[in-house]
């Protein structure tokens, strides 16, 4: 038994029941009308604007992460072994 | 306007197709698109709420998010690549001297 | 001047064998003789000492040696030579003296003889200390030593099998005695504390002057023991007694001292005769003031010695070996002297000098009658009776002195008069006061017991000297007589069997009386008796006739009847004395005694009962730990399968966590 | 004057520390004795400037430690620390001769262990702080764990491993009743300290009595599984069997857990919620540990497992003197402490020389030992006899204290016990009958007797155990200052 | 302009990361050793320099990082143990070819893991928690010839993606209640999360994903065998340093920004706590891999550390942030004695090869490595909470707290399972110096040796004067209230 599929099922289920009760069941805090921006329907400068701003340091961050994976993809993917 | 919790119901559905697929797949790239399938609901969570709530975080968020995740793919690839030269195979459940 | 100076010396007195003790085990071997010559000065010094108090206290009788040091906490040692005291030190550094002389002889072909005169300087050591106590604990403690040393000597030849045996076997029922006199002290000293108030700086609460004085309001105490009223010093009294009982060999803890023989027999002389057995008379004596006040204690006392001293003879006529028959007379003699202790219900303080009288003459006639039978062992090598016989052609003195001995033990005197061995003035007097007690409380069982114990007492100490010394040699041996080393001290004492009772008849009783009313104590026995509801009578002297010559009939009866069976030989005793004969099996084994105490209460239920169920409740206990250990590494070994390997099965894993946790956290929520 | 309380937990330390490093049996071995010498010259150092009429603490030194949680490392020695002090150093270097003739690996271990058990021990004694107390306390088990589990018998492991967890577990449980007492005490007082005397004083003060019970019931639930008291023994039989010689004599200078329930349990005894149950519990507790140790013992094959149980049933005295809870009975109790000690010593030292010559320790095995080891005979007899209570040794001394003057409270439990006392006897005689008397079992082949070094030693120690039969009060005066102080202070309180 | 200088431990370290990753391209293998010296320089200037700042408070960048106490003392702990790994990472990169990867990993990872430590934002704080987990993806499988080392990595990365995904859908359901990602903010508005079922989902989520980091029963399948497979260094820098990320997340997530939902995740990480110190203690019994074994008594210390959510009174908390700081030490140290054992055994090629970890191998290592063998009984007495050590001092205050609070019960499991743990811990003892060895005693190398004994004197000195750490606790545990 290595992998159990209708367990894998009941699973997969039980966690959809859970989380849809969940969220079903709470009384979200919505706006009465989605938001419409006249100017620009789509919010790309609001999001270019939060990211350079707020979250600049996440971006920093990002930066590392990307170079990290970069040096670690790049690192495990090399195929010494054929040279 | 469509509901809420019709998107949840939907981020739900895709989070939980995605973990049935982390736990009957044996491939490892079906493993990662897995994944990727429930980062993705998570973003659509955020984006679905940044909407609803009127404020942007979410889908700087989802951004954040989206990069990541592709980061996170490049590293599961290369570890499975490493694997392959190893075993000829990426049957992960087959990787079991690990255990107890 | 001389008194107080020899005073001072009193502590030599039990100090003098204790050195002689430690000198004579580390250095004996490279000695002569095994260093005997050490104990024995040692112990002619002691007797000197005390020999010159006794002449001191014998003028002056009120001034008694006293002198206390603190011990520990609020006890103390100290020193006190009452008259009591002063005569029973005499009288066993003198026994003890002899007998070591005897053994120097004696045990000349022992490899382990310096071990020997070692323990035996300690054993006189540990009973002087005993004697010359003056409060309850140091008693205990020699009393302890005692038994210590009885231990060591009884199992001198530890590798007989028999011998460790006997010495295990002595100590533990002696043991038991001993529990019984602790639990009487320390209920005592627990009453004493709520009496006294808690300890008080100076006083020595345990000192005999201090517990005489609180003798009334402990017989006031009350304690409901099993729906009876008891008065506390009922009790207590009681519990000393069962020491007594357990050292001075009374029924029913007297089962020791016949096994007591496995040590060498001068051994078993000093135990019978000067140190051990008569511990228990000495404390009963010692606290005599206690058991007067106590109501009924002196009744006990009596009963049982008296039962005792019938109930050993009855054994003593059927043994056939030479120091067994002799134990049993100790023990039946040790009766007659508690008999006499307990008629002090009667008879008030005379009892005492009565029964030391009698301790006294006993410690001679029977030191005398086993090294004579050490003598003839020593000689022919067997001490079975049945083996021997004729042994007084070639053993004349050992005979002669045994004879005399034998004459003392049976009480041979004529009445009215200063003629008579020394047992006879001493086992009479006992006698009479036992048909006093009869007479004024119409209870004459005491003195039914005592003339029947004189019967057999003589029937079988007359089968002894008739079977060992007349007749033919029933078994080939080559006899001779003693040397002179071992014959002089038979001799002294011989001598002094035959004329100490009388010489000092009167004199004694009067000494002895002194002892509670002098300047250490002085105690009204009379008001004493009051409180323990016992009426005095006074003393002897108007019994009729009977009384007085019925001890000396019975005792020639029984020499009539153990000459027409024993040397005549005219009585066929085959059908008698066979095991097929009921009453003869009953008595030759000793009433099933080892049967009924090793086999079946030692061994059956203490050890195979009661300390099976302790060992099975301790596996227990046990397998609790154990389990507990068990189940965790068997838990182990099933929870690490968990951990199956497959990834996919630890996704699993995750994702139900989640989604239980969050149930059970919502159950649970739900339910608080 | 010298910070002996700190000097004698260092020394010994400090020389274990050096002795790790020796590569001979011979350095390892006179360095140990060299060490527990000097800390024996600094406990007689001590002693000679001890005054004993005084309950207050002498040699007191304190520094601050942890001023966050108040703990302050404060050390001192008075009444009931000194005898117990005296003793392990007493008793230390003669172990180290007794066993210095002994070949066994890694020598430099084992006498490193001995001084550091030494350290820890007497750390536990002079410790005025709960911290520092229960740091002592653990370290005692470490020694002891690799004693049994490297040089044990044969099974050596098991009994290591239930020891250490056993006592561990225990002492856990200990642990936090100290936790409820110092936070307890914070909240009454609102300055955090572990100072033992500070919160054993604070104790009473506490308004919930069902907290005083915890506290009360877990701190002495680490104490009586140390002593150890029945039902928390099962520990025992294993650990003292299988350790090999000098570790059972460590076991029986571990006094820690008698000591504990003078140094704390007693003085709050009085303060618990129903102080009389404590006092009946403790009594039974403890004559039920005399006669139940002694009636197993008496069914003991193993001469060492006897003896196990016998110090079992002797613990018992402890117990029950303690909760006697008369001045005397206490000082009895602490009494027995000391006399057990030196007793136990000889005995187990007794049993290893058997062990070694014989190759056995089933007692029907052997048979006739005194012929061939006479010296041994004689050692072993005066253990033997203290053991068993005989006046003129130290062991009567202590039980009759106990016995006596427990009775003043606790009647019924004195008598439970008396009961025990001819077993014990019984037990005793009966070993020694068939292990050293009767006739020599061929079988045992030609044995030696114990070597000049181990008569010495076990003849000091037995000459000691007279001695202080004899004389004790250079040792029970001070406890009985001490006593008195703990039961004044329960008297106080009309307990 | 914002005060870069109260950055500069993080830039101390991402900048030795990067200088590491640059130069290394240029040099030789042979001369590649120097470039562990300079990632451990890099890493101790940084600890010079958070230790420096302590006391310093703020906030920065829009309020997405903040400088507190908390997050000093985090900082410290992960760079404590990145030093240490540093360090002893020298040997293990000996001769490689790989090192500039392996300190820019290991630097990288380091300082992701001390960006969580000051995290105020929880967009930040998954980013920079991805930092941390992927660099040390691709740690674990360093030995990439190695098929433990894959397989472990592996598994590590497949639970890693899981947990991230759970974590990252609990974030966005905490988003959505409260339309906000910032902490302090969502603290503010936590009242709909508090009253709705989906804040227990979202409690639970996010705990699954720190719960991953951090080791907790059921989210801790891959920790024993990562921890087993990977190289001991890494090892050591996943059980002392980002086991530590998934705390500092945890305290700031639940405490500071959920602190409404407290009832949830209080008896959320009961059940966790309990489960996790209890499960890992058992089955540490029966392990015979050391570095196996050392992972599952991980598990059990996190469940120990857990109880500081459960226990929540300042005391607790103290408690487990110093307990956080301890167990870096001992585990980190303990990681790298195994290592320093794998090494003795793969060089001397003989003894189990297959298993280099296995217990045998330390039979006798206190006559073979004297030194790994001592510092290996302090950090095991440590675990156990043996005086005086870290180990102890932790446990006693942490342990203590829950009696403060009045859950007794919860102590007796605590306790329990400490008392249970000595019995694997001190079989190690035994063999490393009451087993015969079975080789000839081996030279220790510096780098282990300079790690270890720095590891060794935290495990003492938090143990012996643990007053100066118990005061930054306290100030630490003063930002959670």
């Amino acid at each position: 038994m290595k992998i159990n599929r209708p367990l894998a099922f009941l699973v997969a289920l039980l966690f959809t029941a859970v989380i849809v009760v969940g969220a079903f069941g709470t009384s979200w805090n919505t706006v009465s009308e989605l938001p419409e921006n006249p100017t620009d329907q789509s919010n790309i400068e609001g999001i270019g604007m939060l990211l350079f701003t707020h979250y600049v340091a996440p971006f920093e961050v990002l930066s590392i992460v990307l170079l990290a994976s970069l040096i670690g993809a790049i690192y495990m993917a090399k195929g010494e072994g054929n040279q | 306007m469509i509901p809420l919790t019709f998107y949840l119901g939907l981020a739900a559905l895709l989070f939980s197709i995605g973990l049935y697929g982390v736990m009957t797949n044996k491939n490892g790239i079906r493993m990662i698109m897995c994944i990727e399938l429930m980062l993705n609901s998570a973003n659509l969570n955020l984006v679905a709420f940044s909407s609803y709530t009127d404020t942007l975080n979410g889908q700087v968020f989802a951004i954040f998010s989206i990069a990541l995740a592709a980061a996170e793919a490049a590293v599961g690839f290369a570890i499975f690549m490493a694997i392959y030269r190893m075993h000829d195979k990426i049957n992960l459940d087959e990787l079991n001297i690990l255990r107890w | 001047m001389v008194k107080t100076a020899l005073e001072d010396f009193a502590f030599l007195i039990p100090l003098l064998p204790a050195l002689a003790f430690v000198i004579t085990f580390f250095f004996g071997r490279k000695m002569p003789s095994g260093g005997a010559i050490v104990p024995i000065l040692a112990i002619a010094a002691s007797f000197v000492i005390s020999l010159m108090i006794t002449l001191g206290l014998l003028e002056n009788p009120g001034e008694v040696v006293s002198q206390s040091y603190s011990w520990f906490a609020v006890l103390n040692i100290g020193i006190l030579i009452d008259p009591l005291a002063a005569v029973m030190l005499s009288m066993v550094s003198f026994v003890s003296l002899l007998i070591h002389i005897y053994a120097v002889s004696y045990m000349s072909h022992d490899p382990g003889k310096a071990r020997y005169f070692a323990e035996t300087a300690l054993f006189t050591a540990a009973m002087l200390s005993l004697v010359l106590s003056d409060n309850i604990l140091q008693l205990f403690v020699s009393w302890e030593l005692v038994g210590l040393c009885s231990y060591l000597l009884i199992g001198f030849w530890f590798e007989k099998p028999s011998a460790a045996a006997a010495a295990k076997k002595a100590f533990l029922t002696t043991r038991i005695g001993d529990v019984m006199f602790l639990t009487g002290i320390i209920v005592l000293t627990s009453d004493l504390l709520k009496l006294a108030g808690g300890f008080q700086d100076g006083v020595y609460l345990l000192r005999f002057d201090e517990i005489f004085s609180y003798i009334p309001q402990l017989a006031a105490l009350q304690a409901n023991i099993l729906g009876f009223e008891v008065s506390h010093l009922t009790l207590i009294t009681l519990l000393f007694f069962g020491g007594a009982v357990g050292k001075s060999g009374q029924f029913p803890l007297h089962v020791w001292l016949p096994d007591a023989m496995e040590g060498p027999t001068t051994v078993s002389a000093l135990i019978h005769a000067a140190t051990m057995v008569t511990a228990g008379v000495y404390l009963v004596a010692r606290t005599f003031p206690m058991f007067i006040a106590a109501p009924d204690s002196l009744l006990v006392v009596a009963y049982l010695g008296g039962f005792t001293a019938l109930f050993a003879g009855t054994m003593g006529i059927v043994m056939n070996d030479l120091k067994r028959v002799l134990a049993f007379s100790t023990i039946s003699q040790l009766g007659y002297m508690m008999l006499g202790l307990g008629l002090g219900s009667a008879i008030g303080l005379e009892a005492v000098g009565i029964s030391i009288f009698h301790l006294i003459n006993h410690a001679f006639f029977k030191a005398l009658l086993f090294l004579c039978a050490g003598s003839v062992i020593h000689a022919v090598g067997t001490q079975d009776m049945r083996e021997l016989g004729g042994v007084g052609k070639v053993m004349p003195i050992t005979a002669a002195t045994m004879t005399i001995a034998a004459l003392a033990l049976a009480g041979f005197g004529i009445p009215g008069t200063s003629i008579g061995t020394s047992g006879f003035f001493s086992k009479d007097a006992i006698i009479e006061a036992a048909y006093l007690f009869g007479e004024h409380s119409n209870n004459w069982i005491p003195y039914v017991f005592s003339i029947a114990a004189a019967l057999l007492t003589s029937i079988y100490i007359f089968r002894l000297i008739f079977m060992t010394f007349t007749g033919k040699p029933r078994s080939d041996y080559h006899g001779h007589e003693s040397p002179a080393i071992m014959t002089i001290p038979l001799s002294i004492l011989a001598l002094f069997a035959l004329v100490f009772g009388g010489l000092t008849k009167t004199g004694f009783m009067s000494f002895l009386e002194e002892t509670f009313a002098n300047s250490f104590v002085n105690i009204d026995i009379g008001s004493l008796a009051v409180i323990g509801q016992n009426e005095l009578v006074e003393a002897a002297g108007h019994e009729p006739v009977f009384v007085l010559w019925l001890p000396l009939i019975v005792a020639v009866v029984g020499l009539a009847v153990a000459f027409v069976i024993y040397y005549l030989r005219i009585v066929e005793l085959g059908p008698i004395a066979s095991m097929k004969n009921p009453i003869y099996r009953l008595l030759y084994k000793r009433y099933y005694q080892h049967e009924i105490y090793t086999e079946f209460f030692s061994l059956g239920i203490v050890y195979g009962v009661i300390a099976f169920f302790s060992q099975v409740l301790d596996v227990i206990v046990d397998s609790i730990v154990e389990g507990i250990g068990i189940l965790t590494v068997g838990a182990s070994e099933e929870l690490r399968k968990i951990q199956t390997g497959v990834v996919q099965s630890y996704a699993t894993a995750v994702i139900l966590g989640v989604s239980l946790l969050i149930i059970l956290v919502k159950l649970i929520m739900e339910v608080l | 004057m010298l910070p002996v309380a700190s000097l004698l937990i260092l020394v010994p330390l400090i020389f274990a520390a050096v002795t790790f490093f020796t590569k001979t049996k011979e350095q390892a071995a006179g360095l140990g004795f060299l060490g527990s010498l000097v800390t024996l010259g600094l406990t007689l150092y001590a002693y000679m400037n001890f005054d004993s009429s005084t309950a207050a603490m002498q040699f007191f030194e304190s520094i601050e430690w942890i001023p966050s949680l108040g703990v302050n490392y404060s050390v001192g020695i008075d009444g009931i620390s000194m005898p117990l002090i005296l003793l392990i150093s007493i008793v230390i270097p003669f172990l180290i001769l007794y066993s210095w003739k002994e070949d066994r690996e890694a020598p430099n271990r084992f006498y490193g262990l001995i001084l550091t058990m030494q350290a820890a021990v007497i750390g536990v004694f002079v410790a005025l702080d709960f911290l520092v107390f229960y740091i002592f306390w653990e370290l005692t088990l470490i020694p002891l764990f690799f004693m049994v589990n490297i040089w044990g018998g044969e099974k050596r492991v098991h009994a290591s491993y239930k020891f250490f967890i056993y006592t561990h577990v225990a002492s856990l449980v200990m642990l936090l009743g100290i936790f409820g007492l110092f936070y307890a005490s914070w909240q009454q007082t609102g300055i955090p300290t572990f100072d033992i005397r500070e919160l054993v004083t604070q104790f009473q003060f506490f308004e919930s009595s069902l907290l005083r019970d915890a506290i009360f019931l877990s701190i002495i639930f680490g104490f009586l599984a140390k002593m150890p008291a029945f039902p928390f023994h099962s520990w025992l039989p294993d650990a003292y069997s299988e350790a090999p010689t000098a570790g059972s004599v460590l076991f029986v200078l571990l006094k820690i857990g008698g000591y504990g329930l003078f140094r704390i349990s007693l003085p709050m005894l009085p303060n618990t919620g129903n102080p009389d149950l404590m006092i009946t519990m403790l009594g039974f507790l403890g004559s039920f540990s005399i006669l139940y140790g002694a009636l197993v013992a008496l069914r003991q094959k193993d001469l060492k497992r006897m003896i196990a149980y016998s110090s079992l049933s002797h613990m018992g005295f402890v117990t029950l003197g303690a909760a006697g809870l008369v001045t005397l009975s206490v000082s009895g109790a602490m009494f027995q402490q000391f006399s057990h000690g030196l007793i136990m010593s000889i005995l187990f030292m007794s049993a290893g020389a058997i062990q070694t010559s014989a190759g056995t320790r089933i007692i029907n095995n052997l048979g006739g030992l005194a012929k061939k080891m006479p010296k041994l005979t004689v050692v072993m007899m005066v253990g033997f006899m203290a053991s068993l209570g005989l006046p003129g040794l130290t062991g009567f001394i202590a039980e009759f204290l106990v016995l006596t003057f427990s009775y003043v409270n606790l009647p019924g439990f004195v008598l439970l016990a008396l009961l025990a006392i001819v077993i014990t006897a019984g037990y005793h005689l009966w070993a020694m009958q068939r292990a050293m008397f009767g006739v020599y079992n061929e079988k045992l082949g030609d044995i030696m007797d114990i070597n000049s070094l181990q008569v010495f030693s076990m003849a000091a120690i037995a000459l000691l155990v007279l001695y202080f039969g004899l004389n004790p009060s250079p040792v029970l005066n001070m406890m009985i200052t001490n006593s008195e102080a703990i039961v004044s202070l329960a008297a106080a309180l009309g307990v | 302009m914002e005060n870069l200088m109260f950055l500069a431990p993080e830039l101390a370290v991402v900048a030795t990361g990067l200088i590491v990753l640059l130069i290394g391209v240029f040099m030789s293998p042979q001369t590649k050793n120097m470039l562990g010296y300079l990632a451990t320089l890099g890493v101790l200037a940084a600890l010079a320099l958070t230790i420096q700042s302590f006391g310093t408070e703020a906030t920065m960048f829009f309020g997405t990082l903040s400088i507190d106490a908390l997050s000093q003392f985090f900082k410290l702990v992960f760079l404590a143990v990145s030093l240490i790994v540093s360090l002893a990472s020298i040997k293990y990169n000996e001769n490689s070819d790989h090192t500039e990867e392996f300190y820019s990993l290991v630097l990288f990872a380091t300082f992701g893991m001390m960006v969580v430590a000051s995290a105020n934002d929880l967009i930040l704080l998954f980013c920079a928690f991805e930092l941390a987990s992927l660099a040390t993806f691709a740690l674990a499988g360093f030995e990439k010839r190695n098929a433990r080392s894959l397989e472990g990595a592996m598994k590590y990365f497949i639970i890693g993606a899981i947990s991230s995904a759970l974590m990252l859908f609990g974030i966005s359901y905490v988003y959505g209640a409260t339309g906000t990602t910032s902490i302090p903010m969502i603290a503010e508005n936590a009242t709909l999360l508090a009253e709705n079922p989906i804040g227990l989902v979202a409690v639970v989520l996010l705990i699954a994903g720190f719960g991953f980091k951090m080791a907790l029963v059921p989210f801790h399948m891959w920790a024993p065998d990562a921890y087993q497979g990977s190289p001991s260094v890494v090892s050591s820098l996943l059980a002392a340093g980002s086991k530590k990320m998934g705390f500092v997340a945890a305290f700031r997530v639940f405490i500071v920004a959920l602190a409404a939902l407290q009832p949830d995740w209080q008896l959320a990480f009961t059940i966790l706590a309990v489960v996790t110190m209890t499960f890992g203690n058992v089955v540490a019994v029966s392990q015979t891999s050391v570095k196996r074994m050392l992972a599952y008594s991980s598990l059990a210390q996190a469940g120990y550390i857990a109880m500081a959510f459960v226990v929540m009174t300042p005391m607790a908390l103290t408690g487990g942030i110093f307990y956080t700081l301890a167990h870096a030490f001992m585990k980190a140290g303990a990681f790298i004695a195994a290592g320093a054992v794998v090494w003795m055994i793969t060089s001397q090629k003989t003894g189990n090869l297959d298993i280099p970890d296995h217990l045998d191998s330390f039979r006798g290592l206190g006559k073979r490595m004297p030194l790994a063998a001592l510092c290996m009984t302090v950090f095991v007495f440590a675990l156990a909470g043996i005086p005086p050590t870290a180990g102890f001092m932790a446990k006693l205050v942490l342990f203590s707290s829950t009696i403060q609070a009045g859950m007794t019960w919860l102590a007796v499991i605590a306790i329990l399972n400490s008392a249970l743990s000595l019995f694997y811990y001190a079989r190690l003892v035994r063999y490393m110096y009451f087993l015969p060895p079975e080789g000839k005693k081996i030279g220790m190398p510096f780098p282990y040796a300079a790690a270890l004994l720095l590891a060794v004197a935290g495990v003492l000195a938090m143990g012996i004067w643990p007053e100066p750490f118990m005061q930054w606790a306290m100030d630490a545990a003063q930002v959670l209230i």
